[in-house]
């Protein structure tokens, strides 16, 4: 059984190196983002990081006017509202995370089911630096 | 749980009582819950003494964030003079409450007591709305789900989304439940919020016209419902009214002993089903417009109580947001999924409808002081099963229910209860 | 709860796992729970499906303050795979680990379960150590205790000091203590501090040479102990080494009812007795060296597994703080009010004393990552009584108990352990 | 009954005003500090405001060098230390609080049993204005 810790540290320390990674269960062969250490579908604690291509539909979305304080710092007021939602990947597993090149003023306008591919979106310096997943409209 | 378990003993409701919920900015938690403790002991019927109660249960999110102070439940207990007996705090999230209430129904059905005092207790409205928001985020999964931005109105308007997108649910949908709830609510002098949206108009009109500004004028509490300016989307579909308040608020319940209840009251309300589920993260979910936990919590419940949902006769429902509103009351197997919407624009949960839902105005107008909410939910259904509703009372009604959420659903906890008289 | 109350079921322990206790910087209070879940799965002697689970109850003090996450027990039920079943967090300051202990017990007395997880976890080190003294005091009565500056270590020194009044109790007896745990804590790999006091002398001289610093001298143990400057004072008359320190860690049992424990382990350990109180913050108590909460849970877990103090073989009891190694002994009754002390002195609470306390170091060695220190108590005495205590295994010891205190003695809750093979 | 409201935000009003208050049961006349809205003796809901002496004597104490944030900032460390100490009440209550002068840096002279008086403790400015109870040896 591997060694490996199957952590949102390293998770993050994947990120950072543009890296994105789930885990899978060498028994079951499921594949799960948040990176499971133990599968939910087997039970087995047999578990590998693997890459995922980054690559998912829209599953539902939102577009929000009022921001936790990060978000506000980083400009989105009730004139500048972002969209976030729910991403289903290639892989299987479904993440949150922003929506970027929609239209969030016109959320009318959003589709669920449009084609995503993740883009690494960060904020702040040093310690107060924050990395979240954020999903690009495919043209 | 398996299928048909039963609880060891039976446990009754003898006694009930709240705080005003509200906006309080001398009391904290503990005088929030003082003040609901001493409107319980009001309730009990042939009264009671202090020291027949063994054991103190304390809900209550996050008085850590709130006001810096942990180990909340031996501080409540002891400002109602239960030292030295054993008090426990219970945290999970918005479903604390009725979480609450099942340690302190498992405690007296395993035998280890026969009288237990059950509170809730939360004061949030000291911090600035911000960082109110930020609290709010800690119970979401910081790792993985609100971290990108999400916040609680976020996570619900996205369930709110996947219903429009699945079963072409309309914001007017949701909206009336808004309306109907300020209209029940309007009836519930503990509520945070005392006015219907008509009355509420009527005061905006009002109040512009003595200050000299533009009167604004709505055709109806739906178009009001719909203006920007007095209704404005704090996440998309989801809109300040779809939203219940930040509040502060406490309640608090007197369990006992089916076989010693009397003793207390000739009208115990007899809790006949439990059940509790808990769910992943709202991403991780295949279907958002349903919530397993509460779906698992609901069966269990049925289940022991031996009773369907078409035998509810009146429920309280966890309405932090108008979309929980319609996911509770299919869950809950009330209205099949998809027709929530329905049963709602044909006022079938309207106090005077088939399934009346919320007659207290719910967490939408009575306000969601977090870790009260749930206790708030047994009070009212205390007083609708006894008769005591006052002028919100729903007529003939002896089995209630109670729906409490945590998170997104991350935790969804059922009780069931019973008038026998 | 009254005299002669039993449990309406026997409960097991069938299972017993824990973290590594220390300071883990890439390690959240999930991961520390994985980890201590799946040492758990590997002590089950005939292994389980975690299908049988049916609840999961979590100690866990504050990932609000310390981690911005609350909600937290139905994420750690997720890591481990408990979806959709319910998962209840309990919160009791230091108290919280055997508190749940006690829920989960209760919930199987209940009949509500027959298999129950419980788990404490908490992540404590990556906060600044000044704001992890903030965090701690938010424990005590933020509003009336410790307002006026008192630390916990200020609030234990205060007990302290009233002993040393009343009873003539010298500092040395309270060094004694950190000697004893910290030998019996180098024997154990799972603590935080894996060196005897003497081993530790030693190194700091080694380290002293190789740098080529002036090197320490110390005549014995007692005197490293009164070096204001290899053990400063925190709280007079509290040191640095009468401190446990600041932990990560988690702890995983796994309970079953009593008549299906032996599907599980043909040696489960019995929980024969449970007991727990409350008291007044510190302030408001007319005697500072005893407390109330632990000898009102004492006798209620003595009255439940009718057995005397003097029938207990082996107990974990809470040294938080030297001294409170020291009223533990005395309010549990292995020795008389004051006496502690000199059964410190005389080595009888030594692993070959007459009556053998914190065999696993304590928290003082082991570790304190608050909510899982009760639970890594319970993970001692199961390893002691089935004798797999490996190096630090007490001889022919059948009964065991646990004592775990929150804040000042604010919560009390002790239980009882039996073998029966 | 009274309809007066027995929480800290009157008692701290009250302290501002240099008015020291406990609560005193209508039914058995104990006195409480922190001011009980309840009587824990008696059980009753009855209870007054009632101002105490400030009097009182130490029942035990400490001398802290580690302390939390507002003290550090208030100029206490490892080599400034302060004494906090439990107090008697003349009219029975015991409460927490600062002793003033008395020697920190040397804890073994302190002694219990030394009679005490009241003084108010104020630190920090505006909101962030922190009032605690201290006690002066009495000469
Ligand atoms: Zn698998
Ligand atoms: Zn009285």
């Amino acid at each position: 059984m591997s060694k490996e810790s199957f952590t949102s540290a390293e998770f993050y320390k994947y990120l950072k190196n543009e890296k994105f990674m789930g885990t899978c269960c060498n028994e079951c062969q499921e594949v799960y983002l948040p990176p499971r250490p133990i599968c939910i579908k087997c039970s087995s604690f047999d578990m590998s990081w693997t890459e995922l291509s980054g690559k998912g539909k829209l599953v539902s979305f939102t577009s929000i006017t009022v921001g936790p304080s990060f978000m506000s710092e980083a400009g989105f007021d009730r004139k500048n509202p972002y969209c976030v939602g729910i991403v289903a990947l290639k892989e299987g597993p479904q993440v949150s995370g922003q929506i970027l090149g929609v239209n969030s003023k016109e959320p009318e306008t959003i589709k669920i089911g449009i084609p995503l591919s993740l883009k690494i979106m960060e904020h702040g310096q040093g310690n107060n630096k924050k990395t979240w997943l954020g999903f690009n409209k495919e043209e | 749980m398996s299928k048909g378990k039963k609880l060891g003993r039976e446990v009754a409701i003898v006694g009930s009582g709240m705080s005003k919920f509200g906006v309080f900015p001398e009391m904290t938690t503990r005088d929030l819950f003082v003040e609901a403790y001493k409107d319980m002991t009001h309730s009990v019927d042939k009264g009671f003494d202090p020291e027949d109660i063994e054991a103190t249960y304390i809900s209550n999110f996050s008085s850590d964030i709130f006001e810096g102070q942990c180990h909340t439940a031996p501080i409540m207990a002891d400002w109602v003079g239960q030292i030295p007996k054993p008090a426990t705090r219970i945290e999970n999230a918005c479903a604390s409450g009725g979480i609450t209430l099942r340690q302190g129904l498992i405690a007296i059905a395993s035998g280890v007591c026969d009288v237990v005092l059950v509170g809730g207790t939360e004061k949030m409205t000291n911090l600035p709305t911000e960082n109110v928001t930020d609290a709010l985020a800690a119970a979401g999964d910081t790792l993985y789900e609100v971290n990108c931005g999400l916040t609680f109105p976020g996570l619900y308007a996205t369930m709110a989304t996947a219903h429009m997108h699945k079963y072409g649910t309309k914001p007017e949908s949701l909206m009336r439940v808004g309306i109907k709830n300020h209209e029940n609510g309007a009836l519930n002098p503990k509520g945070q919020f005392n006015v219907s949206i008509a009355a509420l108009m009527k005061s905006k009109q009002e109040k512009a016209l003595n200050k000299g500004t533009p009167v604004p004028e709505w055709e109806d509490e739906l178009a009001f419902m719909k203006d920007n300016a007095a209704n404005p989307v704090i996440a998309w579909p989801l809109r300040l009214f779809d939203c219940s308040p930040v509040s502060d608020g406490a309640g608090c319940i007197l369990l006992a002993a089916g076989e010693i209840a009397r003793n207390f009251t000739d009208n115990p309300i007899y809790i006949i089903g439990t059940g509790q589920g808990s769910d992943h993260a709202l991403p991780e979910r295949k279907d958002l417009t349903s919530l397993t936990a509460v779906k698992v919590a609901a069966k269990q419940a049925y289940e022991m109580a031996d009773v369907t949902p078409d035998e509810i006769d009146i429920a309280e429902v966890h309405d932090c947001f108008t979309i929980a509103e319609i996911l509770a009351i299919e869950d809950l197997g009330f209205f099949p999924a998809g027709k929530g919407p329905k049963a709602i624009d044909e006022g079938l949960t309207r106090r005077d409808g088939s399934k009346p839902v919320n007659a207290s105005g719910g967490l939408k107008s009575k306000g969601h002081p977090i870790g009260a909410s749930g206790i708030g939910q047994v009070v009212e259904i205390w007083n609708q099963l006894r008769g005591e509703a006052g002028p919100r009372q729903v007529q003939n009604v002896r089995v209630g229910l109670t729906h409490n959420v945590g998170t997104t659903g991350g935790s969804g906890v059922v009780h069931i209860y019973e008038r026998r008289n």
